[in-house]
């Protein structure tokens, strides 16, 4: 349930970015998740419309649009490109909770297929980004 | 495309009144101890202290504290710091336990943003800062986000600390960050004028923690370490400042 | 996009007959000192020997052999290392003297490989690399660059240090990097079962260095310190492996 | 003069590129220069060709095309973006070498012009590129 804090992270950006260009409604936000990360999506547009709910008008009927991006890593040894299903089918469920915690600990738990280093790139699929929001003017 | 954790980070040191955060540049000059027996000595005197271990490579804090491993810590609308030993405490050894986690520092900017974004400090009066050496990434990203925070900065009488040292010092100054002051440790025999060097660099000279040979012993025994000279000498140093 | 420097490297250091990096994990466990004499012994021995200072925030082989400031090394169809000593070598205090030189982990990556594309070595029989503590971009990124390199490592008999000695073990370990050994720097009255540690994680034993109180005297003499007991037992330790 | 050891590294890139590539003949290398590295274009156009001369009929005539690529800076703490001149307008000499030889020393050198930070993000114009190699098949 850290899914709560993200989408604390998320509803005050944008109702600082929509305030800052004097937008009158927030109608949408377009957010887009990295798949390492494994965010339960059910958790947190839950934790999203409850924290909505408490900024009033200004956000009623915000809609939530969240696209996952895949995993891409790359081998920083052999060049090596792997993506989600390949990473996360032999991991443990304990490394999966660390993973959802601390994205960057992969390095811990994940190696390249390859040529088994663990100094990898994470081409797509980390972090938290709010693509677009958009609101009506007065 | 808005990374939202940046924004949220404020809000999360909000009910945080002091953050302190223990450097000095070079490697093993006493960062990780003083920083643990510093947050040990400030709950003792019955304050609500928060220890943050930043050093993701070499975290120290919980092998001081007599922990091995460390569980997960609670989500509760965000990650719950561990009570260890009356602290709130946090370290990357809860999420990859003894095992290398060789992060680049593209990975290490992330990781911090992500655990400054999560974590519920909840109410503290202070949050001290355990950073690894290097003027790199972690102090770096830490200036980034967040200028809420004093130094308290660490060095040994030696040519090559100093070296990093003074770096460390003028970076700070360029940009206005406030440090409490410095501290000379694992003093031998003599301070080799490292004392009158600090106050020529216009750094607040805190005092001088003796080189204690058995120190070793206590490391893992916290309980055992507050009754040391040690920590003794510390808590007099740090009585005016902290 | 191809970035021709990487081709090149393998060239640079085909001349060069062994790579020797000084590792451990650890800050200030002793890789500075230990890199330089090691050098430092080996010339004096009659090879030929460069010394690449990798520790850009605390570069310290410098202070260590004396020199305050560097001169730029010279051009020609490249980077030609400074004689310091008898030493071929480099750091990056010739291009920032004595100031902060804040690089996150993206440009350690890149000036190492700039580094290793523009430096002619020549003929060595040893180069020797001091690196910095942890386990991050210039450690990582010169696994890249280079197999041909071996690890002499260093640890304290401290669990502090242990930690990440453990670390650098199963990272190079896994990767099949050759390690020479590990040595035991700065004991005091006792080694705390850091010997049989070090043996029965898979690493050879090479010996123990004593903790020399007065050792600061001699930074910066390097003359003087070949003459000191501490130049002596590493001396001993050395012979059978380099 | 350390444009020569760079020159190298492209000229034996281009080759082993090409023969990996069964080309017969290397007829153009387009090269990429970031601009923070100040190469000094003849001297590195010398060198390229000097070197090529020692590698034989197979790069004969190969046509050499530079790019310059600008510098943009931009300050990780306030945001700012900076370019090349406002850069090198204010350097010393020394200073200016030494960013020659590495780069990354910029962060000892250039400071942020609206807040003084050393740390900001090389976004553009460092390093050296083989943008592309072409050939002819036999
Ligand atoms: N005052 C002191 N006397 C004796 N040993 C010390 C003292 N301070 C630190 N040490 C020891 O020095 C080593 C480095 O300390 P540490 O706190 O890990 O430094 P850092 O965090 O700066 O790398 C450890 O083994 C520690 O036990
Ligand atoms: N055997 C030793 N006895 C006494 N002091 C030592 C010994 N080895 C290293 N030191 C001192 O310990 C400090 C850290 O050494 P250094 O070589 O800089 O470590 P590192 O490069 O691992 O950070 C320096 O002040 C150095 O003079
Ligand atoms: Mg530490
Ligand atoms: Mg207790
Ligand atoms: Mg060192
Ligand atoms: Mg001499
Ligand atoms: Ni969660
Ligand atoms: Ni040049
Ligand atoms: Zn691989
Ligand atoms: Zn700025």
């Amino acid at each position: 349930m850290h899914e709560w804090s993200l989408a604390e992270a998320v509803v005050e950006t944008a109702i600082d970015f929509a305030k800052k260009k004097q937008l009158t409604k927030l109608t949408k936000i377009k957010i887009r998740v990295g798949e390492l990360q494994q965010i339960e999506e059910d958790i947190f547009r839950y934790a999203l419309s409850e924290i909505l709910k408490l900024k009033g008008d200004f956000v009623k009927d915000t809609e939530i649009e969240i696209e996952e991006e895949e995993v891409v890593l790359k081998c920083r040894i052999c060049g090596h490109v792997w993506t989600g299903k390949e990473i996360f089918n032999i991991l443990g469920e304990d490394d999966k909770e660390a993973i959802h915690f601390l994205p960057e600990v992969a390095h811990t738990y994940t190696k390249c297929p390859s040529c088994g280093s663990t100094d990898f790139e994470i081409i797509k699929g980390r972090g938290l980004y709010i693509d677009s929001i958009t609101g009506d003017k007065s | 495309m808005i990374d939202p954790r940046k924004n949220i980070i404020k809000e999360r040191l909000e009910s945080i009144k002091r953050i302190v955060a223990v450097s000095g540049g070079k490697g093993g000059i006493g960062k990780s101890i003083i920083s643990t027996l510093t947050a040990l000595i400030l709950k003792d005197d019955g304050k609500n202290v928060g220890l943050l271990d930043m050093d993701f490579t070499s975290p120290s804090t919980h092998i001081i504290l007599g922990q091995e491993k460390l569980p997960f810590p609670k989500e509760e609308k965000g990650i719950i710091p561990l009570n260890i030993d009356g602290l709130s405490y946090l370290s990357i050894v809860s999420y990859t336990q003894d095992n290398p986690t060789p992060l680049r520092g593209e990975d290490i900017t992330n990781a911090i943003l992500e655990l400054f974004a999560i974590t519920r400090w909840g109410n503290l009066d202070y949050l001290i800062l355990d950073l690894p050496p290097g003027i790199g990434d972690v102090l770096l990203e830490l200036l980034v986000l967040t200028r809420k925070i004093e130094f308290l900065l660490v060095t040994t009488p030696s040519s090559l600390s100093w070296q990093t040292f003074i770096k460390v010092v003028r970076l700070l100054k360029e940009q206005n960050i406030p440090i409490i002051g410095a501290l000379l440790n694992m003093v031998n025999s003599s301070t080799y004028g490292f004392e009158e060097k600090i106050i020529s660099s216009g750094v607040r000279y805190l005092g001088k923690l003796d080189f204690y040979r058995d120190l070793e012993r206590y490391i893992g025994k916290p309980d055992e370490i507050m009754d040391t000279a040690m920590v003794k000498e510390l808590k007099d140093i740090l009585e005016d400042v902290l």
